[in-house]
C-alpha cells in the first residue's frame, strides 16, 4: 500500500502533558500503521483556527485538526467528514457524541471534556477566616459574605482574564444561572427560546453584578490573558478562587518556571454556589473540549481514520485522564487512575459525584452575532462592571433572539 | 560633415495659438557655424530640437545633405548636441560620459580609447577623466558636455546656449575655444543663443529670430549694420539702437524727419523710397552720437541730460529730446563732462541714420544701399 | 474623403498607425509597444490583483458564499442588513474618529520633534534614529509591548502613576471602554510620529532660508516664525501628512487585532476588524455579508477622499 | 517670548539689559526645549530598553519585579527561542518574499513610473491615477476576494502566492513616490542619451534607474519595512506553519509560550534588532532621499 | 536713518581654514548709497548678513549709530533686507507681504494702511495688492519685496544682489527705479553685487572686496581711474585692464618698463617710488590703447593680432606682443580694420600707465598722485 503522510493540527502548544500524550499516541500510530506519517503541528488556538476557517474553504486544510463543539458549523457547511465509518463509536460517551451529532452523523473525537469547576486557594480561605461548608455548596449568603471578606482583606476574590478567550469571564454567572433555572430552561436561554429580560434570569444576574461591584473580579480582567489568570491566580498576586473548566490542570500541574503552580500549593475544589430559590443546586455544566475531525476533502482519509480510531479506544482514554489529570469525551475506567496527582483527581470525581450535567457551555450553542454578543457583553463587560443588568440582558435578547 | 536644409517649418505645441516655430526656411551650409540669435521665448531652442530630432516637426521638411529626415528618429540622425544644462549622466565619470555614445554604437574598444584621449587631450580633460559630474566646476562641466559631442565625430553639432551658465571670464575663454575648435574640425555647427556679444564674435552668419520667425540671416556686422527691421536693429547692440518716432516733413534739398523740436535731413533717401504716410521710426545707435557745443542746426538732436552713468571705459548720457520727441541714450567717451539738467545737442552723422516704416517696422534702405 | 466608409478605415488606419509607428522624432512621445512595454506588466498585476479583486468583491456581496463551490445569491439583502447592523455603526464610529484624531496627533508631535531637529539639538543625528525607530517595528510588537505597558498591574503606566501618588488614576487601559481607542491612538501615534517627522523634517529642509530670515528681520520670535511662517508654508506637506495617515487609519486593522480585538464591547472595534472576524473569524462562514460592508465602506473611504481634495482643492502649489 | 515685551520699551533702557533677558529666556527655552527633548527620547526609547531587560531575564525574575536591571544575564534564552521555535524558518521565509517582492515591485513601479512621467500620451494621467488610486482602497475591499482569487489561482498558502500580493499592495506608494522624482530628471539627460543613440528601455536601464537611485532607496526601504512587519495578508493568505513570515511567527510563539512573558521578549528582541540594526545603517539613505524630494 | 560702522569685523564659519569675512572696517554714513563689490564667495553677503544679524559676528565690533549691536537680535535692529531671491512669503498676498513686519511690530492698522498704499503707489503695485507671489511676474516680485522694505522705513535698508534674478531689459529699468528711491527717501542702504555695471552707476561709494578683505573703498570713478591694487583694477572694467609683467631698466630720461622687446618710458614715476625689485606690472585698460601705424618708437607695444573681435559698436583686438611679453586686449573704433596676423603697435598716453608691485599687487602711484 501507498505512504500517506497525513497532516494533522492541534491546539496546547503550551500545556505540555495534552501535548506529550497526542505525540506518544501519534508516534505508537506510525509505528502500528508504517503505511502513515503523521506530520503533527500544535498551533494556539487563535491562529489555528484563523489557518482552517480559511484553508477549508480552499481544499488545503489539514487532514485532521483540532475544534471545539462550538465549530460544529464546520460540520454544517460541509467541511467535515463523518466518521462514523471510521471510529468504534461505541468507545464514545453518549453526551459527547451528541456534542458533535448533527444530521445524525457524528463528526469528531471528542478527546478532550471537562467540566466547570470552582478552584480555590486553601491557604487564603483559612486566612480571611471561612471554611467552605460540608457540602462544599456555599448559600448565596455565605458566598457574599465570603467575597466581601476577602475584598477587605485586599485578596481579589476570583482569578479571572478575558483577555484572549471569549468564555471564562461569563462562567461565574453561567454556573449560577444554570442553578437557578435548571437544565432544560438554561438550554432555552442558550437558545434564545428564553429571553435574558426573564425575571429569574435578571434576579440572578442582579446578585451576580452586586458580587461584581463588591470588587469580586480583578481589575485588570479585561486584558489578562488565559494563561495570565492561572498565574495571578496560583502565585501573583494570588486570588482566592479561580472559576475554570477543570482543564485547569493542563496549564497549573507544570513546573513553576514554567508559569505552573507552586510545588505546595493548597489547591481546593468548591462547588459553585446556589442561588436562593435555585431549581437545580446540583447541576453542573459538563462539555466537550478539544476534538480531533476529519477535514472531508482530505487527501488521505483512509489513514486519517485509522489515526483517529487509534486514540478513540478504552485505553486511550484512562491515558489521556491518567496523565492529563482531565476527563474524556471517550470511555474510560476511572478505577485504574494512579498518579501523584491522584488526590486531585479523586476530589475532582468527588464534586462531580451527584450532579446532573448539563453538557455544553453557552458558546457551543451560540453562533454568530449572539456569540460576539456573549463574548463582549457577558464574558467582558458584564464581570468588568461597564454595564447594567437590563442592558447587558437587553443586548443579548437583541442579538440572541434575532439569531436564536 | 553636412548641410543642414530647413523649410517652411512649422512647429506647433497643443494648446497654443501661435506656432512656436513659424515658416522658418533656413540652409546652413557645409561646415559652417550659423548662430540662431533672438530673445527667450523666439522659438530658438524648438527649432534646434527639430534638428535634432527630438520635437516633432508639425509641417516643412527638413534635410540633412540631400536626404529627408523629418521621420529618422534622433539616434539615426548623427547628430551631437550640447546642452544648455550639459545634461552629464550623473552617476558615469566623465570617461564614461565621452564613451558613452561610441560604446552604443559599436565602435571598437580600441577607437573609443582613441578618440575618447583625443578629445580629451584638446579640451584638457586628462586629469578628469575619473571623476564624475558633480566633482567638476562648471566650466569643465562644459568642456566634458563639448567632449562629448567632439568623440561622436557626428555630422552635425547643435548647440543650445552652451555658455549661459558660465560666467563672465570663463565665458570668453570658452568662446574662444569654442570658435578654434570649429576651424580645427570644420565641422558643420548650429549654436542657439541670447547674448548679442556671443552671436556677434562667434557666428560666420547669424539668424535672427523674433516670435517664431526669422527676422534675418546674414553676416553679423552685415546685420549689425544693415538690420532688416526695428526689431533686429534694436535686438543687436548694447545699449540698443535709439528709435524714436518722427514726421517727415519736406526740408530744402531733401525729406527732413522732424522729433520734436529737431530736424534730421534725410539726404541718404530719395523722396520715392519713402512711405507715403507721415510717420517713421528714426534709429541712430548710441556710439554714433556726437556731443555737440553749439547745440543748434539740421542734424542735431536737442535736448536735456536726464541721466548720466560713468561707466569708467565710457559714459553713457541719457537726453530727454526737447518736444517730448522721446529720449536717447548716447555712448560718448568717458571724459565727457556733463551734469543732469545740461541742455545739450547730439549730431548724428548723415550715414549713421536708420529709417523703418512705422507700423511694419521693416527697414527703409537708402538711395545708396548696403553701405548705410 | 467622399466615401464615408472608407473615410472611417481611413481615419482608424491613420490612428492605428500613429499608435503603432511611434512619431520617434519627438522625444517625449513613444510608441505604443514602448509604453505598453513600461506599464503592461504593473497594469497586469494590478488589473489581476487589485481590479479583479475588488469587482469580485462587489459581485460576492449580493451572495452568501459561505463555500468557494456555492454561492446563493441574496440580492441587497447583506446591504439592507448592513444598515441595521449596531456593531457595524459601532465600528464606523470609531474608525471615524480614529481617523480624524489619529492624525492630528500624529502629524504634530511630528511636526514638533522635526522642528527639535531643525533647530538644531544636540544629538540630533542620534535622535533622528531613535525617534524614527518605532515606525520600524511590526505591530505584533508594537502591540505587545504596549498591551504590556497599559497592563493594569505591572505596566508602565499605572507603575508611574502609583509611583507619584496618583494610585486612583491607574487604569484598565485597555480594558475599559471609556479608555481603550484612546490608548489605541496613543500607541498607534507612537509608532508613527517619526514617520511625519522625517517627512516633515525633509520639508523643512526644503524650505527657503532666506523666507525665514526675511520673517526674522520683520520681527517674528520663534513663536510667530512657527505659526506666520513656517506652518502655512509647509501646509501642503501637512495635509498631505494628513490625507495619509487619514487613509491609514481608515484601514487600521494589526493593531487593534493584536491588543483589544475590537473589545472591550466593540469599543475598540473598527471596520476593518469586523470585516475580518466575520470573514475569517466567526463561524458562519460566509464572505458575502462582509464584502458588502467592504463595499460600503470603500465607498465612504473614497467619498472622504474626494471631500478632502474638493476641501483643498484651492490649495495652489507654493512656489519657493 | 520675554523678549518681545523688551521691544517695546525704548531701545536705549533696552540696551544693557537686553543681553541679560535674552540669554536668560534663551536659557529657559532651551531647558525646556531639551527637557521635551529628553522626555519624548525616553517615551520612544524606553520600551525597547524595557523590553529589552525582560528579554534576558526569567519569567518567575520578571514577576518578582518587573522594572528591575537583569541581575545575570540570561543570554541564553536567546539561543533557546531560537532553536525551539522556527525563528530561522521565519525569517528565511520572510525574507524570501519581501526580498523578491520589493525586487519585484520596485523594477515593476520604477518601469510604470518612469512611462507616466516622461512620455505625453493619451490617458497618461488616467493610468496614473486609476494605479495611485488604489492607495485608498482599504486592504477588506480585496482582502476576501484575493483570497478567494488565490485559492483559484492556485497560489493559495503559497510563498509565491504572498509574495506577488506584496508586489500589489505596495505597487501604487512606489508608482507614486517615483512618478515624482523621475519627472524632476532633466529632460535634457534623457534628449541627450537618446541622442547618443539609445533606445527609450536601454535609457530606463541606464539612465533613469541610476540617475533615480536616491528615490529608489527610498522606495525600497520604506516598502521594506512595510512588507516586512505586513500581518493582516500573511494571516489571510498562509496556513501552513512551514511557510509563515516573521510576524505570524511572533505572534504564534506568544501563544506557545503563553504566559511566559520572558520568552515572549526574547522573542520580540530577536525580530526587532535585525531591522532596526539596518535602519541604523541605512537612515542617512532614507532621509537623503525623502529631502531629495521623494516625499512630499 | 542711520550710520553703520563696521570695526575689525571677522567671521569664522566652522571647518573653514580662512576667516570667510577677514578683518573688514567700514563706515556708512547716512543717507549714503554703498555698494559692496566683489567676485562671487569674496564674503559679501556674510558681511551684509552680519550687519542684518541674521549671522553671528566673530569678532570685532558692528555699531548703529552709536550703539554697539552685535549682540542684538535680527528683529530688534531695525533693517530692512532685500534679497536676492526675493524670500517674499508665499502663502500671503502681496498687501500681507507688505504688511506682515508692520503687524508684528503693532503698528496700529490705520497707519499700516497708509504705508502699505504709499509703498504700493511708489512701486507701481496698487493692481497686484490681492495676488499671491505665484502669479507675479519677476520684476513684481522684486518691486514686492522692495516695497516690504520701504513700508517698514527702517533705518538701514540692505540689499543681496537684488538684480540678479531679473533680465537685462528689467535689470537698467529698476537700477534707475532704485537710484531714485535712494535719493527720494534719503535711506542709508547697502547694496552687495558682483556686477560691476551696477556698482559704477548706483554706488555713491563702492567698497571692493577680495577673499574676505576690503581691497578698496572710493567713489566709483574714483576708484576706476585709481585701482588701489591689481584685483580692483581687473575686476572693476569690461574688458578687463591689461596688466603684464615688465622689467625696469634704467631709460635715458627716467625709467623705462621693458616688455618682450617694447619699452614704455616711465615718466610719471620718480625713480625713488620704484620698487628696488626689476620686476613689476604694468596696467592699462584696454580703450586707452590706439592703434599706431608706424609700429615703432618708445611707448609703443609691438605684436601681431591674433584675434578680432567686432561688436558692431566697437571693435577687440587680440595682439600678442612680440617676445611673449603676453596678449593685451585693445578696445577700438568699431572701423578699424584689421586681420589676424597682422603686425601692429599700440601707443599708450603716459597718462593711462598704471604700475603695480609685482608681489604685492599693490598700486605704485604716480608722481603727480591722484590723476593718474
Ligand atoms: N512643450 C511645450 N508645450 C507648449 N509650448 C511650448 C513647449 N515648449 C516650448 N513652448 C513654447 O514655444 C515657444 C518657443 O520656445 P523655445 O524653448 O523654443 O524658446 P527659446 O527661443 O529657446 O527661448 P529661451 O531663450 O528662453 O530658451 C515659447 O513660447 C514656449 O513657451
Ligand atoms: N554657512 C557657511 N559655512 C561655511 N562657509 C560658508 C558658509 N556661508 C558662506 N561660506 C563661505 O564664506 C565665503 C563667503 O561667502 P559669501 O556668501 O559671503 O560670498 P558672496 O561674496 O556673497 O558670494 P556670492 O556673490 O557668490 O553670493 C565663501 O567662501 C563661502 O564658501
Ligand atoms: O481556551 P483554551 O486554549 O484553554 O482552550 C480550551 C480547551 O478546551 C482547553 O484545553
Ligand atoms: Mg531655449
Ligand atoms: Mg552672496
Amino acid at each position: 500500500q501507498q505512504q500517506q503522510t497525513l497532516t494533522m493540527w492541534s491546539h496546547w502548544p503550551d500545556e505540555v502533558s495534552k501535548r506529550s500524550f497526542i505525540e506518544e499516541r501519534v508516534k505508537q500510530f506510525e509505528a502500528a500503521t508504517p503505511q502513515c506519517k503523521v506530520n503533527l503541528q500544535f498551533v494556539q488556538k487563535a491562529d489555528l483556527y484563523t489557518s482552517v476557517k480559511t484553508s477549508v474553504r480552499t481544499g488545503q486544510a489539514p487532514d485532521i485538526f483540532w475544534l471545539e463543539p462550538d465549530e460544529i458549523a464546520f460540520a454544517k457547511s460541509g467541511y467535515l467528514e463523518p466518521l462514523d465509518k471510521y471510529i468504534d463509536l461505541a468507545n464514545l460517551e453518549d453526551w459527547a457524541k451528541r456534542a458533535w451529532t448533527w444530521n445524525g452523523k457524528v463528526y469528531a473525537m471528542p478527546q478532550e471534556a471537562y467540566s466547570v469547576e470552582l478552584y480555590y486557594n486553601r491557604d487564603l480561605m483559612k486566612k480571611i477566616g471561612v471554611t467552605p461548608p460540608a457540602g462544599m455548596q456555599m448559600t448565596q449568603a455565605q458566598f457574599a459574605d465570603m467575597v466581601k471578606r476577602s475584598v477587605a482583606a485586599g485578596i481579589t476574590p476570583t482569578a479571572t482574564g478575558v483577555g484572549d478567550r471569549p468564555y471564562p469571564g461569563a462562567y461565574f454567572l453561567q454556573e449560577i444561572l444554570l442553578r437557578k433555572l435548571g437544565t432544560e430552561d438554561y438550554e432555552k436561554l442558550l437558545t434564545g427560546k428564553l429571553p435574558f429580560q426573564d425575571p429569574r434570569v435578571i434576579e440572578a444576574m442582579t446578585w451576580v453584578k452586586q458580587l461584581v461591584d463588591a470588587g469580586m473580579f480583578p481589575r485588570s480582567m479585561a486584558t489578562m490573558k488565559l494563561g495570565e489568570s492561572h498565574y495571578y491566580f496560583h502565585t501573583n498576586p494570588g486570588a482566592l478562587m479561580f472559576p475554570i473548566a477543570s482543564w485547569y490542570t493542563g496549564r497549573a500541574f507544570v513546573a513553576p518556571e514554567k508559569g505552573g503552580q507552586p510545588k505546595d500549593f493548597a489547591l481546593g475544589l468548591m462547588k459553585y454556589p446556589a442561588m436562593d430559590g435555585s431549581k437545580c443546586p446540583e447541576c453542573k455544566t459538563l462539555a466537550v473540549g478539544g476534538s480531533y475531525v476529519m477535514y472531508s476533502r482530505s487527501k488521505n482519509k483512509e489513514c486519517a481514520g485509522k489515526m483517529l480510531s487509534s486514540l478513540a479506544t478504552v485505553e486511550n482514554g484512562n491515558k489521556w485522564m491518567e496523565s492529563v489529570l482531565l476527563q474524556t469525551g471517550v470511555r474510560t475506567d476511572p478505577s485504574r487512575i494512579t498518579s501523584i496527582y491522584a488526590p486531585y483527581f479523586k476530589e475532582l470525581q468527588e464534586r462531580g459525584a451527584g450532579a446532573r450535567y448539563f453538557i455544553g457551555t453557552p458558546l457551543h450553542y451560540m453562533s454568530g452575532k449572539c456569540g460576539d454578543t456573549f463574548a463582549q457583553v457577558l464574558n467582558r463587560a458584564f464581570p468588568g462592571g461597564l454595564v447594567s443588568v437590563n442592558d447587558a440582558a437587553a443586548q443579548m435578547d437583541a442579538a440572541c433572539k434575532a439569531s436564536g | 560633415m553636412a548641410a543642414v536644409h530647413l523649410e517652411n517649418i512649422f512647429k506647433r505645441y497643443k494648446g497654443t495659438a501661435q506656432p512656436a516655430v513659424d515658416d522658418v526656411s533656413l540652409s546652413v551650409q557645409d561646415g559652417e557655424f550659423m548662430v540662431l540669435l533672438g530673445p527667450s521665448g523666439c522659438g530658438k531652442s524648438t527649432t534646434l530640437r527639430m534638428i535634432a530630432g527630438l520635437e516633432a516637426i508639425s509641417e516643412g521638411s527638413l534635410a540633412i545633405d540631400t536626404r529627408k529626415v523629418n521621420e529618422v528618429p534622433a539616434k539615426d540622425r548623427d547628430i551631437a548636441m550640447v546642452f544648455q544644462s550639459y545634461a552629464l549622466y550623473p552617476h558615469m565619470t566623465v570617461a564614461d560620459n565621452l564613451s558613452f555614445g561610441l560604446r552604443r554604437r559599436k565602435v571598437d574598444s580600441q577607437q573609443i580609447a582613441a578618440r575618447v584621449k583625443s578629445a580629451a587631450g584638446i579640451l584638457g580633460l586628462n586629469e578628469l577623466l575619473a571623476r564624475k559630474p558633480a566633482a567638476l566646476s562648471g566650466g569643465q562641466r562644459q568642456r566634458v558636455a563639448l567632449g562629448r559631442a567632439i568623440v561622436r565625430e557626428p555630422k552635425v553639432f547643435l548647440f543650445d546656449e552652451p555658455l549661459s551658465n558660465l560666467d563672465a571670464a570663463l565665458r570668453v575663454n570658452t568662446r574662444n575655444e569654442l570658435v578654434r575648435l570649429h576651424r580645427r574640425l570644420g565641422a558643420t555647427m548650429i549654436y542657439v543663443t541670447h547674448d548679442q556679444v556671443e552671436a556677434m564674435t562667434m557666428g560666420q552668419r547669424i539668424c535672427v529670430m523674433n516670435k517664431g520667425k526669422v527676422a534675418q540671416v546674414g553676416k553679423p556686422l552685415d546685420v549689425y549694420r544693415a538690420p532688416a527691421d526695428a526689431f533686429v536693429a534694436r535686438f543687436l547692440g548694447n545699449p540698443p539702437m535709439n528709435i524714436l518716432k518722427a514726421r517727415i516733413v519736406q526740408g530744402p534739398s531733401s525729406a527732413v524727419a522732424a522729433l520734436g523740436g529737431s530736424e534730421l535731413p534725410l539726404a541718404r533717401w530719395a523722396r520715392a523710397a519713402l512711405p507715403p504716410a507721415s510717420e517713421l521710426l528714426v534709429g541712430v545707435r548710441p556710439e554714433e552720437l556726437q556731443l555737440h557745443e553749439a547745440r543748434e542746426g539740421v542734424g542735431t538732436l536737442r535736448g536735456v541730460v536726464s541721466a548720466i552713468e560713468p561707466l569708467g571705459a565710457e559714459t553713457l548720457l541719457m537726453v530727454s529730446l526737447e518736444g517730448d520727441a522721446g529720449d536717447v541714450m548716447a555712448r560718448l567717451h568717458r571724459d565727457v563732462k556733463s551734469s543732469i539738467g545740461d541742455r545739450v545737442g547730439l549730431t548724428i552723422p548723415d550715414e549713421a541714420l536708420y529709417l523703418f516704416d512705422a507700423f511694419t517696422e521693416k527697414a527703409i534702405p537708402a538711395a545708396d544701399v548696403g553701405a548705410p | 474623403m467622399t466615401d464615408p466608409s472608407s473615410g472611417v478605415a481611413a481615419a482608424m488606419r491613420r490612428t492605428l498607425a500613429s499608435w503603432l509607428s511611434a512619431p520617434e522624432a519627438d522625444s517625449r512621445r513613444a510608441s505604443l509597444p514602448t509604453v505598453m512595454l513600461f506599464l503592461a506588466p504593473a497594469l497586469l498585476v494590478y488589473a489581476a490583483l487589485t481590479a479583479y479583486p475588488v469587482l469580485r468583491t462587489f459581485y460576492n456581496s449580493f451572495f452568501n458564499v459561505a463555500d468557494l463551490a456555492s454561492s446563493e445569491f441574496v440580492g441587497w439583502a447583506h446591504y439592507a442588513e448592513v444598515f441595521k447592523d449596531r456593531t457595524f455603526w459601532a465600528a464606523v464610529r470609531n474608525t471615524a474618529a480614529w481617523s480624524v484624531i489619529g492624525p492630528i496627533l500624529d502629524v504634530v508631535v511630528g511636526l514638533l520633534l522635526a522642528l527639535c531637529l531643525y533647530a538644531g539639538v544636540p544629538f540630533s543625528r542620534f535622535l533622528r534614529v531613535a525617534w524614527f525607530t518605532p515606525v520600524l517595528l511590526s505591530y505584533v510588537v508594537v502591540g505587545i509591548m504596549w498591551v504590556w505597558i497599559y497592563n493594569y498591574d505591572w505596566g508602565v503606566v499605572n507603575g508611574m502613576l502609583r509611583a507619584m501618588g496618583l494610585e486612583s488614576w491607574a487604569q484598565a487601559w485597555l480594558g475599559d471602554p471609556r479608555f481603550a481607542l484612546g490608548s489605541l491612538i496613543v500607541t498607534h501615534a507612537w509608532k508613527w510620529a517619526g514617520f511625519n517627522m522625517v517627512v516633515c523634517l525633509a520639508a523643512l529642509h526644503s524650505l527657503p532660508s532666506e523666507v525665514l530670515e526675511a520673517a526674522e528681520l520683520d520681527n517674528c520670535g520663534w513663536w510667530h516664525k512657527l505659526t506666520d511662517i513656517i506652518v502655512p508654508m509647509l501646509w501642503p506637506t501637512l495635509l498631505n501628512l494628513y490625507i495619509l495617515a487619514f487613509i491609514g487609519k481608515m484601514k487600521v486593522f494589526d493593531l487593534v487585532w493584536i491588543m483589544t480585538e475590537g473589545g472591550p464591547v466593540w469599543s475598540t472595534e473598527t471596520v476593518s476588524t469586523y470585516v475580518y472576524k466575520r470573514a475569517f473569524n466567526w463561524n458562519t462562514f460566509d464572505l458575502g455579508y462582509p464584502s458588502a460592508i467592504a463595499v460600503v465602506w470603500f465607498f465612504v473611504v473614497v467619498g472622504f477622499v474626494v471631500f478632502f481634495n474638493l476641501l483643498f482643492r484651492r490649495r495652489e502649489r507654493m512656489e519657493y | 517670548m520675554t523678549s518681545a515685551s523688551t521691544t517695546l520699551k525704548p531701545p536705549a533702557a533696552v540696551d544693557h539689559r537686553e543681553p541679560l533677558t535674552a540669554a536668560l529666556s534663551r536659557m529657559l527655552r532651551n531647558g525646556g526645549l531639551m527637557a521635551a527633548v529628553v522626555l519624548y527620547t525616553l517615551y520612544s526609547a524606553l520600551p525597547f530598553l524595557w523590553i529589552g531587560t525582560m528579554s534576558v531575564r526569567t519569567t518567575s525574575e520578571i514577576s518578582a519585579n518587573h522594572f528591575a536591571w537583569p541581575e545575570t544575564f540570561h543570554w541564553e534564552k536567546f539561543r533557546i527561542a531560537w532553536v525551539d521555535s522556527n525563528f530561522a524558518q521565519y525569517f528565511w521565509n520572510s525574507s524570501l518574499i519581501v526580498v523578491s517582492a520589493v525586487a519585484i515591485v520596485t523594477l515593476l513601479g520604477a518601469a510604470a513610473a518612469h512611462c507616466l512621467a516622461r512620455y505625453n500620451f493619451r490617458g497618461n494621467r488616467l493610468v496614473y491615477f486609476i494605479l495611485f488610486s488604489s492607495i485608498v482602497f482599504p486592504p477588506q475591499i480585496i482582502l476576501i476576494s484575493l483570497f478567494q482569487v488565490l485559492v483559484e489561482y492556485e497560489l493559495y498558502n503559497s510563498r509565491l502566492g504572498l509574495m506577488i500580493v506584496y508586489v500589489s499592495l505596495q505597487l501604487p506608494l512606489t508608482v507614486y513616490l517615483l512618478e515624482g522624482f523621475f519627472a524632476r530628471i532633466p529632460q535634457d539627460l534623457f534628449d541627450a542619451a537618446k541622442m547618443d543613440g539609445y533606445s527609450d528601455f536601454e535609457i530606463f536601464w541606464r539612465i533613469v534607474l541610476p540617475v533615480g537611485m536616491p528615490a529608489i532607496a527610498t522606495t525600497i526601504i520604506l516598502n521594506f519595512i512595510q512588507l516586512w512587519n505586513e500581518f493582516l495578508f500573511a494571516v489571510v493568505l498562509l496556513s501552513d506553519q512551514g511557510s509563515r513570515t516573521l510576524p505570524i511567527g511572533i505572534r504564534a510563539y506568544m501563544g506557545d509560550y503563553f504566559q511566559d512573558i520572558g520568552m515572549i521578549a526574547t522573542g520580540m528582541m530577536i525580530a526587532v534588532i535585525p531591522v532596526v540594526v539596518l535602519y541604523a545603517f541605512f537612515s542617512e539613505k532614507l532621509i537623503q532621499g525623502m529631502t531629495a524630494g521623494a516625499v512630499k
